[in-house]
């Protein structure tokens, strides 16, 4: 019983197909990983799992229900959670207050018991509060809590949104590349994270240019060429198909073609 | 200290307002005085609306218009006590901000600054043309609050303007007090988290356009209550309440002292509220100066008066 | 008949004026994205330099070139004394800076001339035209043809010439447009010289109809601001469509419902095309990028 | 930093209001900027250099003039907080002021309150009637203007007219005192249009009244750029029928900016001081006009225009009263001011009473008809 299903997703850019036909599924606790050359697709296909995008052909399924379309603040409340490419942090908040946010859905009440700062606002605040510092530890950000989220490092920063991501008590957890920037040892760290969060159910999709750790992760690999599914299978397996190494080769003399994906 | 920071805030304000007077060599400073009040605390709701969500309007005025302009018909044709019409002004204001937000709020940036003002514009416009029930633009009467006489029941004999500077100074500091409640709720967090990046917002499961609205309707009453105050105050009121002018006079006071600011923003109405009387002596150079503030300080200090101030002392402290 | 022919004229001459205002913010927004609510100053200046270089005994075309080229200068120095200096400052931050600025030269303005209302002679006397049993001031047509000659200008520049790419390419993404060797100083420069002297040639060609003191510029930048963003801003053509519109709707308002309420028909007009079209008539779309 | 910033702020007005003590204080506050400019900029203009002469001639009662005035830019608000400044901070003896109807209904409660002399600048009738005990005003009424229009339309036999109201406040103000009264004349609006203040086209608006039946007349209440248009639209589409203007346009800047030939034939309600060159040697009102139209030319370079006369007006009344009174109090000068009689202004010989705070009467306005760029008095 598969958790996410994606069936024949695509979208076109002003008449260029970015994303055609893309098709997979994920299974609860397992790390699917999608790898491709730069412009492949992967964040546009990441954009339309996640409701960013409208797709304009196919259809995700979220645990038997057909959520294609569905905007992205519906979808987390059915337990879909994501991390970004390009950083999207709350800048002006605390490293805190960041997470804090990710309990939103947990935490919102009436906006009068807010205005009044209630005892039920309060206590509201309180348990997200204490969650959020417990997911804080957990990525190693605990000691930073009080600073601006600004003033974190690029790696850190990563780290913060998957504690965020990961506030939200997702089923589906959508990591884009949770590792760039990152030294060895904190490449290592959420290495484990992720496995431990897959440990607990959660079904984990991954967008990731660190082929060591994609392979050494993953249950499932999807490979993206040109918006198009070139191998799906095995981490095993897919190292050695011959399309993915002729994709990943020729990749260089195609890049500049391709700005972005 | 993050937590004290919303005591501190209303300590520092209730403190201001309470001494200021010691040093007021006339009533007039009193009048000055409760008009910061007011205008800070329409201010305030920009803070929510501009400093926490991160959404322009250019013509909340307009809902100043529409308190105002409650407090003069509501207690003639509905026969209703002024300080209900100040309520009923208010309501009306959400209600119409929550009809008119939910499409204007779908824009972003200058078209979202049109659609605002267009909605200003058009609030100004009903109320100067509707001569019959307005007085037009030549305005009209607003009738007296009668607090001061049950006050002076009671023993407490206060001048007209000592009135109202104690009166709308505790409205101010309420309004000031619900919204730094509303910074560190939820709600708030909320709101500042699409206005740090609307697509992560979304993610973590905020309904960007129902916090938008909500930013929108709770501001859109701070300007309404504003209004009244202005208006039971002057016992008359003009459409010039409602004008553009007076929109764009609110945004640069908010953004001038610090739109994410409570206390910047009031900073920042006092500053546009004084300096037309400080500068009467340079009459001729008044615009001049005004625009050349308004320059320099969004060059310099972009993050708005208090806030780049306090960066720079806590930098030199550190 | 003639009425609705009348109407039509009106809101043609009118629509043109707003057309000449929403042209002059169109190639500012393009190389920066600054909406200038100074532009409606530019407008103010060209009129009243005009008016007293031509009371002083200038023939009148020296007068408009001596007033469109100090406007011209006095938009560069607002771009390198304001907006160069607040480059990346936040979009409420850029229009209180461009309010600030129209405000310094209002009150520059009634400092070095006057707060009295002026006129110079129409172009071509005053002489109306008939047209099927409706008139139309020689001076419509010249404000029509500046419009329409600006708007051509404006496309040929945009798509023709090399400096005009280069002002899109600025705006499209400024860092890249460095790497290819664009000096964007240069371009904002140019920029801000050009459309303070379409605003002052608007002034000219829009006295003789509208008058000018020292005070019309704000009204003529919120209805240039709001033809603009009608038409959709950035566009040349969304400038020309969304003025002349918005002048036939006032004029058709006035003529066929309620003087009174033609302003807020047109705004109610403007309110419905962006909750349709929330980029104006002819605007670009833009995808958020994540 | 909040605290410190306040107090220099207060430090600097109050240094700046220091009072001198033995002179007279008057204050005035007036629409310097903003959309009433036009109206106000010639009569601070007048007050300024009136009080210079005035002092120059040795002041009144021995002491000389002080006068404190402030730019309220036509902000009722604003004028209120002024107003209050006068009153409590600058201790001022007696006001002037109030260039719009807005700002000075907004003032009115201030000066009652405190029992300060007030005389306001503007024309509608709302300001002194009813009768409030310190507040006065020297421009006809609109109510005046609108009755010495409708007597000359009677004169001519016109009955149905046509009205473009300018939606300002002095042209709504003045659109709404004519419908007041105009039953008693027996003349009917077939056709009621208004335009913006700033429009720069009312071509739709009297293509309707040209085209409405029967209309013998077209009136124009209104001030500014706008009544110029009118007249440049009304020549351009060749209405064809007698065109009246209000008292709000009477300054040789009108004909100039609505062209002479565009204006040739607009009538309009307007004061001795516009031809005041013509006026017969016998007429009071002569070297008073003269008087002020020489000096007012000398010292600005402009031309006079009659709200710079209303300013002038109010001052000499208010002197006048003080001389009268022979005492700066604030209620013996309102004493005085209700007791001025036969005293000659610009808008024309004012005797006021308890009843009467303006003391004017019709025969104050001079009909007055544009022809070859100049005025003629038709009577």
């Amino acid at each position: 019983m598969s958790l996410l299903q994606i069936e024949g997703l695509g979208i076109d850019f002003g008449g260029l197909r970015a994303v055609h036909d893309v098709g997979f599924s994920l299974k609860p606790g397992e790390i699917v990983s999608v790898i491709g050359p730069n412009g492949a697709g992967k964040t546009t296909l990441f954009n339309m799992i996640s409701g960013v995008y409208a797709p304009a052909r196919g259809r995700v399924v979220l645990d038997g229900e057909d959520v294609t379309r569905i905007p992205p603040h519906l979808l987390a409340r059915r337990g879909l959670s994501r991390t970004f490419q390009n950083l999207q942090i709350f800048q002006s908040m605390s490293v805190l207050e960041n997470a804090v946010a990710g309990h939103h859905l947990h935490e919102r009440g009436s906006v009068f018991a807010d205005l009044f700062s209630l005892p039920a606002a309060r206590r509201r605040s309180k348990a997200s509060e204490d969650s959020a510092r417990t997911l804080l530890d957990r990525v190693g950000l605990g000691r930073a809590a009080e600073q601006e989220a600004g003033s974190l490092s690029y790696g850190a920063l990563k780290r913060l949104e998957i504690a965020r991501a990961l506030a939200l008590k997702p089923r589906v957890l959508l990591l884009d590349e949770p590792a760039a920037g990152c030294n060895a040892v904190e490449t290592e760290e959420i290495d484990h994270l992720i496995a431990k969060v897959a440990a607990e159910g959660v079904s984990i999709l991954l967008v990731e240019h660190d082929m060591k750790m994609v392979m050494r992760i993953s249950n499932h690999i999807v490979v993206l060429d040109h918006g198009e599914k070139i191998a799906e299978g095995e981490p095993a397996a897919i190292s050695r198909n011959p399309r993915v190494i002729e994709a990943y080769l020729g990749a260089q003399a195609t890049e500049v073609q391709n700005a972005d994906g | 200290m993050r937590l004290s920071s919303k005591a501190t805030t209303l300590l520092i304000l209730a403190a201001v307002i309470a001494i200021a007077p010691v040093f007021f060599p006339s009533s007039y400073y009193f009048r000055v005085g409760s008009l910061i009040f007011v205008n800070g605390l329409a201010v305030t709701g920009l803070v929510i609306l501009i400093g926490y969500a991160g959404q322009i309007s250019l013509g909340h005025a307009g809902f100043a218009g529409i308190g105002a302009y409650a407090c003069a018909l509501a207690p003639v044709h509905l026969g209703l006590h002024p300080a209900l019409a100040a309520v009923l002004g208010a309501l009306l204001s959400a209600a119409i901000a929550f009809l008119v937000g939910r499409p204007i709020l779908r824009l972003k940036g200058y078209y979202l600054a049109v659609a605002s003002l267009g909605f200003g514009i058009l609030v100004s416009m009903v109320l100067s043309n509707e001569a019959q029930l307005t007085g037009g633009p030549d305005g009209m009467a607003v009738p007296e609050l009668g607090l001061r006489a049950v006050l002076k029941a009671i023993g407490i004999d206060l001048s007209n303007t000592e009135f109202w500077y104690a009166f709308s100074g505790l409205v101010l500091v309420i309004g000031a007090w619900l919204a730094l409640n509303l910074y560190h709720s939820p709600t708030g967090r909320a709101l500042r988290a699409l206005h740090g990046s609307e697509v992560a917002a979304r993610t973590v499961g905020v309904d960007v356009a129902h916090y938008k609205l909500v930013a929108f309707v709770i501001s859109a009453v701070y300007a309404s209550v504003s209004g009244s105050l202005l208006a039971l105050q002057n016992k008359f009121i003009t459409p010039d309440v409602a004008g553009f002018m007076h929109s764009i006079e609110m945004v640069t006071m908010a953004v001038l002292g610090g739109a994410g600011s409570v206390l910047g923003a009031i900073l920042g109405a006092a500053i546009l509220t004084t300096l037309p009387q400080v500068l009467t002596v340079f009459q001729q150079y008044e615009q001049l100066m005004l625009g050349l503030v308004m320059m320099l300080v969004m060059i310099f200090m972009r993050a708005g008066l208090l806030p780049s101030i306090a960066r720079r002392i806590r930098g030199r402290a550190e | 008949m003639p009425e609705l022919l009348q109407f039509l004229l009106s809101g043609i001459t009118v629509g043109a004026v707003y057309a000449l205002v929403a042209l002059g913010f169109t190639i500012i927004y393009n190389a920066s994205d600054v909406v200038n609510f100074a532009q409606g100053e530019f407008v103010m200046l060209g009129g009243m330099i005009t008016f007293f270089a031509h009371a002083a005994g200038l023939p009148l075309p020296l007068a408009a070139l001596i007033a469109i080229i100090v406007t011209a200068g006095i938009g560069v120095a607002l771009n390198k004394l304001a907006i160069e200096p607040a480059r990346g400052a936040p979009v409420v931050s850029l229009i209180i800076i461009t309010i600030g600025a129209s405000i310094f030269i209002r009150g520059a303005t009634q400092l070095v001339f006057d707060k009295q209302i002026h006129r110079f002679p129409a172009f071509s006397g005053d002489q109306p035209i008939l047209i099927g049993g409706a008139t139309i001031l020689p001076q419509s047509l010249w404000v029509i043809a500046g419009a329409l000659a600006v708007f051509v200008c404006l496309w040929l520049f945009f798509t023709r010439t090399l400096i005009g790419r280069a002002v899109l390419a600025t705006a499209n993404n400024r860092v890249a447009a460095q790497l290819v060797g664009i000096n964007t100083n240069y371009v904002m420069t140019l920029s801000f010289a050009m459309s303070a002297a379409i605003g002052a040639l608007a002034g000219v060609l829009v006295t003789p109809i509208t008058l000018t003191s020292y005070d019309v510029g704000l009204a003529l930048a919120l209805k240039g601001f709001a033809a603009a963003m009608l038409g959709g801003m950035g566009n040349p053509k969304g400038a020309l469509v969304g003025g002349l519109l918005l002048g036939i709707l006032e004029a058709m308002t006035a003529g066929y419902i309620s003087s009174q309420y033609k302003d807020a028909a047109a705004f109610v007009v403007i309110l419905a095309v962006l909750f349709a079209m929330p980029q104006g008539l002819f605007g670009r779309k833009s995808t958020d990028r994540v | 930093m909040k605290l410190s910033l306040t107090t220099t702020a207060l430090a600097l007005v109050l240094g700046l209001a220091a009072p001198a003590l033995a002179d007279i204080k008057i204050g005035a506050t007036i629409s310097e900027t903003g959309p009433a400019s036009f109206l106000g900029d010639p009569e601070a203009k007048t007050l300024k250099m009136l009080v210079e002469e005035i002092n120059a001639a040795g002041g009144v009662n021995g002491e000389k003039l002080e006068l404190v005035i402030y730019d309220d830019g036509g902000d009722p608000n604003k004028a209120r907080t002024f107003a209050t400044r006068l009153v409590e901070d600058d201790e001022v003896v007696a006001v002037i002021g109030g260039t719009t109807t807005g700002t000075s209904m907004a003032i009115i409660p201030v000066f009652e309150d405190a029992e300060v002399p007030f005389i306001s600048l503007a024309g509608a009738i709302e300001i002194i009637d009813p009768v409030k005990p310190y507040t006065f005003k020297t421009p006809h009424t609109d109510r005046m203007a609108c009755a010495k229009i409708f007597e000359d339309m009677k004169k001519a036999g016109i009955s149905n007219i046509g009205m473009i109201s300018g939606s300002d406040g002095f042209g709504a103000s003045m659109h709404k005192q004519c419908l007041a009264i105009i039953g008693d004349y027996g003349i009917e609006v077939l056709a009621d249009e208004t335009y913006g203040p700033t429009d720069a086209d009312m071509t739709p608006q009297l293509t309707n009244i040209k085209g409405k039946e029967g209309i013998q007349a077209v009136l124009n209440p209104g001030f500014g750029q706008g009544p110029a248009i009118v007249t440049r639209n009304y020549a351009q589409l060749a209405v064809g029928l007698p065109l009246y203007q209000s008292h709000g346009v009477a300054s040789d800047g009108f004909i100039e900016l609505a062209g002479a030939e565009a204006a040739e034939g607009v009538r309009l309600p307007g004061t001795a001081l516009l031809v005041a060159g013509l006026l017969p040697e016998s007429d009071p009102q002569r070297a008073v006009v003269v008087a002020y139209k020489e000096a007012y030319e000398k010292a600005t370079g402009k031309p006079v225009s009659t709200f710079g006369g209303y300013a002038h007006d109010a001052l000499r009344i208010l002197v006048d009263a003080i001389k009268r009174a022979g005492s700066a109090e604030p209620s013996a000068i309102r004493d005085a001011i209700e007791g001025t009689s036969g005293l000659v202004g610009t808008t024309g010989t004012v005797t006021m009473s308890a009843e009467d705070h303006l003391g004017l009467d019709l025969s104050a306005f001079r009909m007055l008809q544009i022809e070859k760029g100049g005025w003629k008095i038709v009577e």
